[in-house]
């Protein structure tokens, strides 16, 4: 789950680390509500979930509360790269000297937290030069100490004071405890400001809370998301179920098998629409729900892979013959069956007019010569 | 022998006594695995496929001599399931469960290591060596024959898929390692290569990867490097994956120009790795190498 | 750092531990300003660092503030065991089902924290069969976890509700973390007791705070003291000095030579008064402080024992030279040096009257010789 | 050979830059020691006794190679200091500073030895192999001669004593090890007597104890098991200290009738240790037994 800015910010402060004063605007009617909050010169700043929201308009400024309420007008309904601007959070501007940059991310190779720390923030980390990056790799074990701060601050070149590299120091603690307390898998402050009276501020939030422990992180609600109507429905499901650009649908059971099933139509030309892991589901109810939001998708053509392992084959094909028998189904499906119970899954599919093949590459070619009959048909 | 498995391993399964943890109880016994005690905390004296069900996991390793621990513990509790099993002496911990919190997976992944328990999972299927007949999880037995490849692996139907063809192709398996689709893994490619190297029984090892962080990378990195001696062959799913979506697996993500399918597989190529454009493709290739078995 | 029982209580408090409702009564004229905060039925307890209190009168009953108050007079002043009390507990009387026992303390051989736990509280541990011990060791790199409270309540037979078992694994958990944030040695709650509607709560408490940790737990004072003064006026010089039963003073340098000093001592009939560790220090000021200090316990006589490695003897006798020079030795000084610059040593101490000896067990026969002389004489 | 130290070691030096870490710096170099590296976080660039001064001891290690670290850091710091050293992959870390919480001691011992580190101390002299020419920490050079017995001590001065008495009857020691004083160490006797056990030159072992805690008595059963094959001496100081009183070392209480010296030498004795009365009474009994060296 990606955090607003505003909620990055109140998971700041929460953890101690000094943010600018602020307040959010949910929608302009509430402006009136939060007036005694703010402090100008202030920036007025698009909430949403994507990068490079100054140069598309989305951050402005004002010097009182009538421009902030023009500037916030002019924001919420922007459209940034496909998002749209539902808040904007305002906040006083900051009088910034230097732009440093830090972040605590999972590192996969050596499964500790990485910290990545330095001077040249305000921009992307990935345009900053290697020697310029800190990289301090802390152990679950242990924990934040203070050499791993030493190890970050080494990179800062001459002229910090050592006041500003003490409350560095201490804002490196407060962010490696507030990336494990709020289960976050990126945490970043960019820019780390240091205003021009020597106090270091966290000027911007990038937050994003790893998914499997919302069950304990109920602080933030999920404001704004990437995901369609139908990905949320299906999220809500348990299933695992993306929307892609194409128009054929995949269903597999496996996240493996579902990308390897995604590949297979892509070598021969296909273009997959969905794709929807099955997991290790047998419940021909379950699946008979993983069906029908495949249908709400309105894919062009279905294709069923399916290894069957403790997976019984029938079981799944028990739901899959339910919603094609009871609500019927305007696509032509093509499947491939294989391992436990592949026969009796077959026969009970036998009937319904579904095309059926024996490997994936037959199923994948199969898909993708019917998905060109069909656009050919259209045309 | 085998790697991580082998005939003389004790099971104790945390979670004995959920659907899950009854149903893979008894597929285990099927496949000749030695299950010797369920935990499921306030079912002590309980039995299960007349294993008998212990309160702890303390006390299932001073009565049984387990050696092996399988979670299938629930998400929020699996941290404390895991601890629990490295603090009563276990020296392997397989986790199938599914959806752990990161923050805890990197917490107990990295404890079991510092005791020197191996662990493999989360969010896997687990691990089998048939010519052992043991399997410790939930993968399908009857795909399996013993023979002399070791597979190690992030996604779970698809490698069976993968061993399904190989049986059929007439090459058997030393060890099946199902590593796991997490970002946090017990167990990597590389640590995988280092066991099945060192195994004098595996001839060859297959390799199944995905998109998502960069162990296939580090894999062919420590291949070519020339600790691994034997023929590596190599499937990776999720070469028409987009950028920023999490694909079924929490670890399955291409993030930014990280992570994607072609650079794993010019990585793998670079290495002398063979990498398979469809799954069942890799029985071809070993057949072609070492003849059936 | 040992606390009183209203300390321990405070740390509960703050640890989240629920405590009976009481107050803490420094001195008598004070009752009226804690009035409010009593409740009756209460239990008035002495405050003192010895167990036992109860059986010496030190725990009284009251039911309104004129008992309290008559009930704290009497209390306050008693001597309990050598201790003298000086102020009163007044809490809430629990109305107790059962009585528990919970610890924590420093496990040397497995060094993590070992928790001991019983369903049989209220009387010494030491007491309880082995057999309704739980002995739950916990590893500081993971902390608590809910299978140690398992393994805890594991001892307790049956007849405990659902619900208390609940509220005792949650406070296992704090006195867990407790025990860590605030660096303690001991922290024991017994009894820990269950009231005859379903509430777990601490009783008493027993802590004892590590001193080398003092530097960050300032939140206690300590106000009672198994320390005689000059035993704190060494402890605030950074000098090891420990006052014993017998008449010899005994200066060595390292805690583990000034033990063998006073063991070989004892082999020869003579009986230590003072044990005075110089430690590493060469530092003639040090010396002379330390001699200082040994003076002030007016010992029959003086063992110097030294052993110059790193230390170098001569200036160690500098400084025992200087305090017999400028403020005299009213008793005999008998002295063994070894090591470097022992000649030096010797020189500089040899016009002072001392009796130089070359070996420990020499050393040791002649003090013992002495003190027995001595004590004829004066007989 | 000797335990922990030889003459392969590379030490760095943590706190190289305050009064005792310089003196010991030098004092180190004319017995032999290769001091390599020094780490005082601020002043990297500068040099002490012309070793180099580095801000961490990651760069220490980087740089020069190091694996033995010796932290002179002040008590409040040194937990941070030790977790460093660890984590900058060193293989030994000798703490000698005192007063260390003991949550800190516990924390940093557990971590080390989970990371397979091997840690002395805290509130120990070091350690000493004079037959490596090598010595770490701040015991007094003179006293060592190479030979055949290998010491562990909880006590400083005490061994000073004992190992001097040694070398004047002509015995002279593989390895000295200061154990340390405080309650939690991160090497015991258990652990010392597998070291000498195990080290083909250390014919006979003398451990010196004191009062507090179990580790005599753990190490007497250890030893009385039969694991300890070579001859064992004893000294235990603390006989006739009053219980409840920590005789200058943390970890030097009688608790009840819980760590008395008395109780520590029975153990000892049931398994055959020589316990001396006196501290120089060890070089009159291994001089029986073995002969001069």
């Amino acid at each position: 789950m990606k955090l607003l800015e505003y909620q990055g910010k109140q998971l700041f402060r929460d953890a101690g680390i000094p943010i600018p004063k602020g307040a959010y605007l949910p929608s302009l009617d509430t402006f009136d509500t939060i007036k005694d909050r703010l402090s100008y010169p202030a920036v007025v700043k698009a909430q949403v979930l994507i990068g490079g929201r100054g140069k598309a308009g989305g951050i402005q400024f004002a010097d009182n509360d009538a421009e902030a309420k023009a500037q916030a007008k002019k924001i919420i309904g922007m459209d940034i790269k496909g998002h749209e601007v539902k808040s904007v959070y305002i906040e006083e501007k900051l009088d910034i000297d230097r732009e440093l940059y830090v972040s605590c991310l999972i590192d996969r190779t050596t499964r500790k937290t990485l910290m990545l720390f330095s001077a040249e923030g305000g921009i992307e980390i990935e345009s900053v030069p290697e020697d310029k990056i800190a990289k301090v790799y802390i152990d679950p074990l242990t924990g934040f100490s203070q050499f791993h701060a030493r190890q970050a601050l080494a990179v800062l070149p001459d002229g910090y004071s050592k006041d500003e590299r003490k409350q560095l120091a201490k804002m490196l603690g407060q962010l490696y405890d507030a990336f494990r307390s709020f289960d976050c898998e990126l945490l970043e402050i960019n820019p780390l400001a240091i205003t021009k009276d020597g106090q270091v501020i966290a000027a911007d939030s990038k937050a994003i809370i790893n998914d499997a422990a919302k069950f304990r992180q109920k602080k933030f609600e999920e404001e704004a998301s990437e995901y369609t109507e139908l990905e949320k429905e299906a999220n809500a499901q348990g299933i695992a179920f993306i929307q892609l650009d194409g128009t054929i649908g995949v269903i597999a059971n496996g996240a493996g098998l579902t990308m390897a099933t995604l590949d297979a139509l892509n070598e021969y030309g296909g273009n997959a629409g969905v794709f929807l892991d099955l997991g290790g589901t047998d419940d021909p109810d379950q699946v008979a729900r993983a069906m029908r939001l495949m249908k709400k998708a309105k894919p062009s053509l279905i294709l069923v892979n399916l290894f069957g392992g403790i997976t019984k084959c029938d079981t799944v094909a028990k739901g899959i013959r339910e919603v094609f028998e009871k609500e019927g189904l305007d696509c032509p499906v093509v499947t491939r069956i294989k391992g436990t119970n592949e026969k009796e899954a077959k026969e009970i599919l036998k009937d319904a007019g579904f095309i059926t093949t024996n490997t994936l590459q037959d199923a994948a070619k199969k898909c993708s010569e019917l998905e060109k009959q069909q656009i050919k048909e259209v045309a | 022998m085998a790697v991580v498995l082998t005939k003389d391993s004790k099971v104790v399964v945390q979670g004995a006594t959920g659907h899950q943890g009854t149903f893979h109880i008894g597929a285990m016994k099927t496949f000749g695995t030695n299950v010797v005690a369920g935990v499921t905390p306030g079912k002590g004296g309980q039995s299960v496929h007349d294993i008998p069900v212990f309160d702890s996991v303390q006390e299932a390793v001073k009565e049984t001599g387990a050696d092996v621990s399988l979670v299938f513990v629930p998400a929020p509790f699996a941290k404390d399931a895991v601890l629990e099993a490295v603090d009563a002496g276990v020296k392997t911990v397989i986790v199938i469960t599914e959806h752990i919190p990161v923050h805890d997976a990197m917490d107990f992944v990295n404890y079991a290591k510092a005791k020197g328990v191996t662990l493999i999972g989360p969010n896997c299927p687990g691990a089998a060596s048939p010519g052992e007949n043991i399997k410790v999880g939930i993968l399908p037995g009857m795909i399996f024959e013993p023979g002399p490849i070791g597979i190690a692996s992030k996604s779970g139907t698809l490698t069976y898929e993968i061993v399904n063809a190989l049986t059929e192709a007439g090459i058997g398996q030393t060890t099946c390692l199902g590593l796991g689709g997490d970002p946090c893994q017990g167990t990597n490619f590389i640590e995988a290569l280092e066991l099945f190297q060192a195994d004098d029984e595996t001839k060859g090892i297959v390799l199944v990867g995905e998109i998502g962080g960069t162990a296939e990378e580090e894999a062919a990195e420590y291949i070519a490097s020339g600790k691994v001696t034997k023929p590596v062959y190599a499937y990776i799913a999720g070469r028409t994956a987009p950028e920023g979506k999490k694909m079924g697996h929490a670890g399955a993500i291409v993030q930014g120009d990280k992570g994607t399918a072609e650079s794993k597989q010019k990585a793998f190529e670079a290495a002398g790795v063979k990498v398979a454009k469809f799954p069942t493709d890799i029985a071809q290739f070993v057949k072609a190498d070492l003849g059936s078995a």
